[in-house]
């Protein structure tokens, strides 16, 4: 669609009227680093970030959740949660972009997420382009999620002294034909923003040692790798990657009642994968015991189960696992360590 | 105007998928102690509509406060359309505040959930059922099923196995079926006691006393997940094919509606593509058994 | 006239501890409070721990002044290794430590002093007949339990506090709000005055030594000189000719005594000591009372406990409009400017003065401790008390001289948990 | 409910802090309703009367000494459910520290000559000395686990005490980790639940609530010593709370090698 220009000097008033009518979401700093809040003060957005430990995904799945109250003083009574409030994330990076997509996706497959939905349409995105890597973690130009064409409901390129504006959305130019101060594109604009675009791909590494689109037949063929055992004798099981993860959906249902034991709440609240409950049954059967099985369950869904289900990979390559494991277990680590096996076996 | 809302990014949820984490009430009409661990509840389903569910197919079970639990349905559709039956073993919390309702009592329901046994396909087939311990709760579901439509299938032979003479569940209905003339019944339990006359041993020592037209021969089983490895070897071993052999697999559920990940096998949820699979189906994921 | 009375137990009071009282012939023959609490050697398990957990350790000796314990243990170390902390250090730390006082003295006059006066035993059959009282209570609990915690986490044990300063610091908002509803609890604070000035005291006069801190700048809780109300001034580094420990059988906490048979500490000498330093509404509170140093009545120590949580109040709002002046900003902690040494700490914690003395080795680890418990130095009072008090109360029934007898223990606010650590201190 | 078929609860105390008892009267400041749905017939520290006659006991504080065994089999005798409250009760807590030392020279540390006069024995958890149902973990307890505990107790279920690591938590709440600061932390081995109170206040956790069942401790004591730690300083930090558990492993392994 067609591109405007928002001078940097008018993104406070964007904000600051954008905040009587909608929860605005964004990075601001916190313990020398940055996370997704929810904005009060236009001057705490930080256009300008690296990365957050949190995917902004907690303002669509947040990490609890009521699914319903309840009222068990007459047989049962229950109430839906209230709708979802309307909510801008403003300055999300184009692997977000790409894991909501995927999110949309899982939620909205065979049985639609009634929870996940409304919230979902309740919310606008205002994604950023990434100018430089984060740090040395990300991988976001191996996964292709360097950019990002669709998702997004305005796109935001910083120039210089104004952002370059795609719009992605019919509610995305209603947005900010309603709240902004823009100007359309000028020739120079679009020449500048070329430059921009042109200068930035240059500063991303590749990371992967092979091509993404080999990924899913890589692990398709490294099942029974020793690999896994390896891994599983180093992690620790303490599920700060999957936690950490903007692709990771997995939730745990638990009621919580009051001490009258009458009213209460069922929630949902995120899961992962690693931890030793997560596959046990009653009776205390668990189907992924070790450390290695569970590693292994964690790193096909990304790069392979996901895709079969839904078409995305569970991937986007933003590093946050790489960041948070303390035993340095990293996408980037596991895939080329397993395409090396391959070759040195003679496999490929 | 909020502008979010009148532009869906995704497509809004029909009104039943409203209802998706909601449990609908149902009351306890009738609660029969079967052993020391199980008791069968019979539910009565509101404004008589049926539950409409297939052999095979789970409700997820609510006790607000406490939680809830993914039962198999064990009564037939064929039987009665104004109730439903649940087994449940006492093992935790919530399958314990279950045990401890009383009739007239209400409890949440969601479901039925997830694909049953494909009872069209085994029209015209022998039937061979092998349940272990619990596993007769689903099973006794298609079983009733399929008496009730005796004439429509060919051999019906139900090996079923307990760990010892008490845990034997549905007593009566096993002696109905074992006096029936076109049903084939071989019990067996681990360890028996004085009373016990019967076989014992484990579920596969009953196959030594069967013989099966493998060709025509569909296969249904269900127990705890040490009991397939051997089953399956049995059944493999009468020449029954991977197609014909079903399974209804265990696992963690939360959901049950293919979002929470618990009952994830490789890349399938068992909740969505299960609990019922062929063996064929599974026998690529390397979790699945 | 023959009487026993011997109470297993005393409830309503902190750890454990028994009173044994025997009159033959209208003759006092018996008259102790025995400390029954277990044994805990904190000083022994020191050894050998980094200086760094020292404080972490030292406030598991007490739930209720854990605060003060840590304080006066990072005080400690820092002393041994030549720290000064930082001006926000200090007002953090004075902050957080008000929260503990208040925290200690409301929970001592509403749930295990005022039962007594109101006929109940306990504060729960208050809970529906004067509900007012409970919500007061525990709404006035909860703001001290806030201020620490914004501080340092958490009451029961602070976290955020270390040596040479702090790993987490409040938000300027945050110390908004606690002063808004600092400003707010006034209210609580004059009705608690007002129905505590209104309780029948009991009458009972016996003069002692009365020892505790004292600093030219305040009314002082962290840091200063030793002072005596019969005249002396000694720094904290002499504590050890004031307190004199020695040890008695039935008792598992050491006994102390300086320039009489016994000293108080507390509330009430504080109160005695610092009268001039209270905030004026602290000693308009003390008017209501009737309350002018020296105050000898025992019984008063809780009264004095009411004035202090009125300075508390005062004191943490202009604690925090300081703060706020400059604004909060993190800072790292100073580091040792020696390796190793020995220093002593010294706090008024909520029952009076606190010691702790630590020898730190050259690699770190803790090489030598010794605790000095106020609670301790209040038992010889203690005993001192009951024996002239019983001879006065001798005509009453058994029930009413117990309950008499309670009261005064329960009005020391003993901290048994806190005393029973002990005795020679082994210098490494 | 009325009175009476309320559950009768009772709190006790052993050799510990009472922070762990504080803290559930200062639970009662968010949740003062629990007045109205449990009858306490004892708690010490609290009130006067001393009812004998409960469902529930809650125990805080670790057993030092010998004669306090008999009280706590009287306990278990009456009660239906036991209650470790806190890691003192649960684990042994700091009071285990001193076995660390030989007993009779902290005996000696502490009360020079007169060391007879106190009786005192190795300090541990009460389960050491009763069958526990149910612990409540952490030096101090937390408010919001203890009422999720009574809440659970009340409907016949399990005490909802987490068994995963503390970084779950941690990570929820987007707290940098104190790896990454340059500092170390039990948090990969500690059981969850107290919301990483410690390293959102920028402490390292001690593993005051003990660790999870199924740890990876190799990698944990690798990962220490990739951070300048030295098995001592390891051990030091992983006895603060838990010596009783590291020793009685010690002497198992003894015992084990010894044969
Ligand atoms: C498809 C399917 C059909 C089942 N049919 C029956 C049946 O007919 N009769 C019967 O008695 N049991 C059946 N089970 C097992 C039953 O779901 C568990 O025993 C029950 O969930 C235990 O819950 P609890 O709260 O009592 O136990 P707890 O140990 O307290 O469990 C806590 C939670 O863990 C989860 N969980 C634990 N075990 C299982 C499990 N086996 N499966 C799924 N989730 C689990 C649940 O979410 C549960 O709420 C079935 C399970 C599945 C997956
Ligand atoms: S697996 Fe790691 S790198 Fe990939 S999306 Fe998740 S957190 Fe980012
Ligand atoms: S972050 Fe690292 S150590 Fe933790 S569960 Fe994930 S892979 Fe294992
Ligand atoms: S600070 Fe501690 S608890 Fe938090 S993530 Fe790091 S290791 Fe885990």
């Amino acid at each position: 669609m067609s591109l405007h220009i928002l001078k940097k000097e008018d993104l406070t008033e964007f904000l600051t009227k954008l905040l009587p009518d909608y929860r605005v979401a964004g990075p601001v700093k916190e313990n020398g680093g940055f996370a997704f809040q929810e904005i009060r003060n236009p001057a705490d957005l930080e256009l300008d970030y690296t990365t957050t430990i949190l995917p902004p995904k907690k303002f669509l799945l947040p990490t609890r959740e009521v699914l319903f109250n309840f009222d068990n003083s007459n047989g049962g009574e229950i109430q839906p949660p209230p709708p979802a409030i309307p909510t801008i994330i403003f300055g999300m990076h184009t692997c977000d972009v790409h894991a909501v997509q995927l999110l949309d996706q899982v939620f909205s497959a065979g049985h639609t997420d009634p929870n996940y939905v409304d919230r979902r349409n309740q919310t606008l995105i205002i994604s950023v382009e990434c100018l430089s890597p984060c740090d040395v973690h990300s991988f976001c130009k191996s996964m292709g999620t360097l950019s990002a064409d669709e998702g997004y409901d305005l796109h935001l390129t910083d120039l210089g002294d104004s952002y370059a504006v795609d719009i992605g959305t019919q509610a995305g130019r209603q947005l900010l034909e309603q709240y902004a101060q823009t100007s359309m594109a000028t020739p120079d604009n679009v020449q500048r923003l070329n430059n921009v675009l042109g200068e930035k791909w240059p500063r991303f590494p590749y990371r992967l040692d092979f091509d993404v689109s080999d990924l899913p037949s890589l692990l398709n063929m490294t099942m029974k790798s020793p690999l896994w055992n390896e891994l599983g004798e180093r992690c620790l099981a303490c599920a700060a990657c999957t936690n950490v993860c903007p692709t990771c959906f997995c939730f745990d249902v638990r009621d919580d009642v009051e001490l009258d034991l009458r009213h209460g709440q069922r929630v949902r609240a995120w899961d992962s994968c690693q931890l030793d409950e997560f596959a046990t049954v009653a009776g205390g059967h668990n189907f992924r015991t070790s450390r290695a099985l569970r590693q292994r369950h964690r790193f096909m869904r990304k790069g392979k189960y996901i895709l079969e289900a839904h078409n995305y990979l569970g991937c986007v390559g933003c590093g946050r696992c790489a960041r948070a494991c303390l035993v340095d277990i990293t996408p980037v680590g596991v895939f080329n360590d397993l395409h090396r096996q391959l070759e040195v076996e003679g496999r490929l | 105007m909020i502008i979010a809302a009148s532009h869906p990014t995704v497509a809004e949820p029909t009104l039943d998928e409203r209802q998706l984490y909601l449990p609908n009430f149902v009351r306890i009409l009738d609660i029969k102690p079967l052993t020391e661990l199980e008791k069968v509840f019979t539910f009565e389903l509101p404004n008589g509509r049926p539950l409409g569910h297939r052999p095979g197919q789970f409700v997820e079970v609510s006790v607000l406060g406490v939680g809830e639990a993914p039962i198999s349905i064990s009564s037939s559709p064929s039987r009665s359309s104004k109730s439903f039956e649940l087994c449940v073993r006492r093992v935790g919390d919530v399958t314990s505040a279950l045990h401890s309702l009383k009739p007239g009592d209400r409890v949440g329901i969601r479901g039925p959930f997830g694909r049953g046994f494909p009872f069209e396909k085994f029209r015209g087939k022998d039937l061979l059922f092998a349940p272990g311990g619990l596993g007769l709760a689903p099973l006794r579901s298609l079983i009733n099923q399929v008496i009730d439509e005796r004439a429509m299938f060919g051999r019906v032979v139900i090996l079923y196995g307990a760990r010892n003479p008490g845990e034997l569940l549905f007593k009566d209905e096993l002696k109905r079926w074992d006096e029936m003339e076109d049903v084939e019944l071989y019990l067996t339990v681990d360890r028996g006691d004085d009373s016990w006359t019967g076989n014992t041993g484990v579920i596969t020592t009953l196959f030594r006393n069967i013989s099966v037209y493998p060709r025509n021969t569909v296969a249904a089983t269900c127990g705890p997940p040490i009991m397939y490895r051997f089953v399956m070897m049995e059944l493999f071993g009468k020449g029954i094919s991977e197609g014909n052999i079903w399974l209804s697999l265990e696992r963690r559920m939360k959901c049950g509606v293919g979002k929470c990940g618990h009952c994830q096998i490789n890349n399938v949820y068992a909740c969505q593509s299960g609990p019922v699979f062929s063996y064929k189906e599974i026998k690529g994921l390397e979790e699945a058994l | 006239m023959s009487k026993r009375i011997d109470v297993h137990h005393v409830t309503r009071v902190e750890g454990h501890g028994n009173i044994v009282v025997e009159i033959a012939d209208s003759q006092l023959k018996e008259c102790r409070f025995d400390v029954v609490e277990t044994p805990r050697f904190f000083e022994a398990m020191l050894r050998g721990r980094p200086y760094i957990e020292a404080s972490h350790i030292t406030s598991r000796i007490c739930g209720i002044c854990a605060t003060g314990h840590a304080t006066t243990s990072l005080r400690a170390s820092e002393n041994a290794l030549g720290i000064k902390p930082t001006w926000q250090t200090e007002l953090l730390r004075k902050l957080s430590f008000h929260g503990e006082i208040l925290d200690s003295h409301i929970l001592h006059v509403y749930m295990l002093v005022a039962p007594d006066f109101l006929g109940v035993g306990s504060v729960i059959p208050l809970a529906s007949s004067q509900p007012d009282i409970v919500l007061r209570a525990l709404r006035m609990k909860k703001l001290s339990g806030d201020i620490c915690a914004a501080v340092t986490g958490r009451h029961t044990h602070p976290i955020a506090m270390t040596v040479g300063g702090f790993t987490h610091f409040p938000k300027n908002g945050e110390l908004e709000i606690l002063r808004q509803q600092l400003e707010a609890a006034r209210a609580d604070v004059d009705a608690t005055v007002e129905l505590c000035a209104s309780l029948p005291w009991p009458q009972f006069e016996r003069d002692t030594e009365y020892i505790s801190l004292t600093r030219p700048d305040e009314y002082a809780f962290i840091d200063g000189e030793i002072i005596s109300s019969d005249g002396a001034r000694l720094p904290i580094e002499s504590y050890q000719q004031v307190t004199n420990e020695y040890m008695v059988p039935h008792s598992s906490a050491k006994f102390t005594r300086f320039q009489r048979d016994s000293y108080m500490v507390g509330a009430l000498a504080r109160f005695n000591n610092n009268y001039e330093q209270l905030h004026p509404r602290a000693k308009a509170a003390a008017a209501a009372f009737g309350m002018q140093p020296k105050v000898t009545n025992p019984y008063l120590n809780t009264a004095a406990q009411v004035v202090e949580i009125v300075h508390c109040v005062e004191d943490s709002i202009n604690i925090i409009d300081q703060l706020l002046q400059k604004g909060v900003a993190p800072e790292d902690p100073v580091p040792p400017s020696t390796q190793g040494g020995e220093g002593v700490g010294a706090c008024e914690v909520p029952r009076g003065i606190l010691f702790h003395h630590y020898w730190i080795g050259e690699d770190g680890k803790m090489t030598g401790a010794n605790c000095i418990i106020p609670t301790n130095q209040n038992i010889a009072n203690l005993e001192g008390d009951m024996k002239s008090l019983v001879p006065q109360i001798m005509d009453k029934p058994t029930e009413a001289m117990q309950l008499d007898l309670e009261m005064l223990v329960r009005a020391y606010d003993p901290c048994i948990s806190c005393s029973v650590h002990l005795t020679k201190v082994v210098r490494p | 409910m009325s009175q009476n078929n309320k559950p009768k609860i009772a709190f006790f105390d052993f050799t510990s802090c009472e922070g762990c008892q504080l803290t559930v009267i200062d639970s009662l400041q968010t949740h003062p309703e629990l007045l109205d749905v449990v009858n306490i017939v004892q708690f010490r520290e609290a009130m006067t009367e001393k009812g004998e006659d409960y469902q529930v006991a809650f125990i805080e504080g670790s057993c030092t000494r010998e004669s306090d065994e008999a009280r706590l089999k009287e306990i278990r005798q009456q009660a239906a459910v036991v209650v470790a409250l806190g890691t003192c009760a649960h684990l042994g807590g700091v009071n285990t520290l001193k076995s660390l030392h030989p007993l009779p020279e902290v005996r000696r540390y502490v009360y020079g000559d007169k060391a007879e006069w106190y009786e005192t024995y190795d300090a541990r958890p009460i389960e050491a000395v009763i069958p526990v149902d149910f612990a409540i973990p952490g030096c101090p307890i937390d408010r919001n686990e203890f009422i999720g505990a009574v809440k659970a107790l009340l409907l016949g279920k399990k005490p909802p005490i987490p068994d995963y690591p503390l970084c779950v938590e941690c990570k929820l709440k987007e707290n940098v980790c104190l790896f990454t600061r340059g500092q170390v932390c039990l948090g990969p081995v500690t059981r969850a639940g107290c919301d990483a109170i410690c390293p959102t206040y920028g402490q390292s956790c001690e593993a005051c609530r003990g660790y999870i069942t199924n740890p990876n401790d190799t990698s944990m004591r690798n990962l220490l010593a990739e951070h300048e730690m030295s098995v001592d300083e390891i051990t030091t930090m992983y006895t603060m709370f838990t010596a009783y558990q590291v020793r009685e492993k010690l002497m198992q392994a003894e015992s084990a090698s010894g044969r």
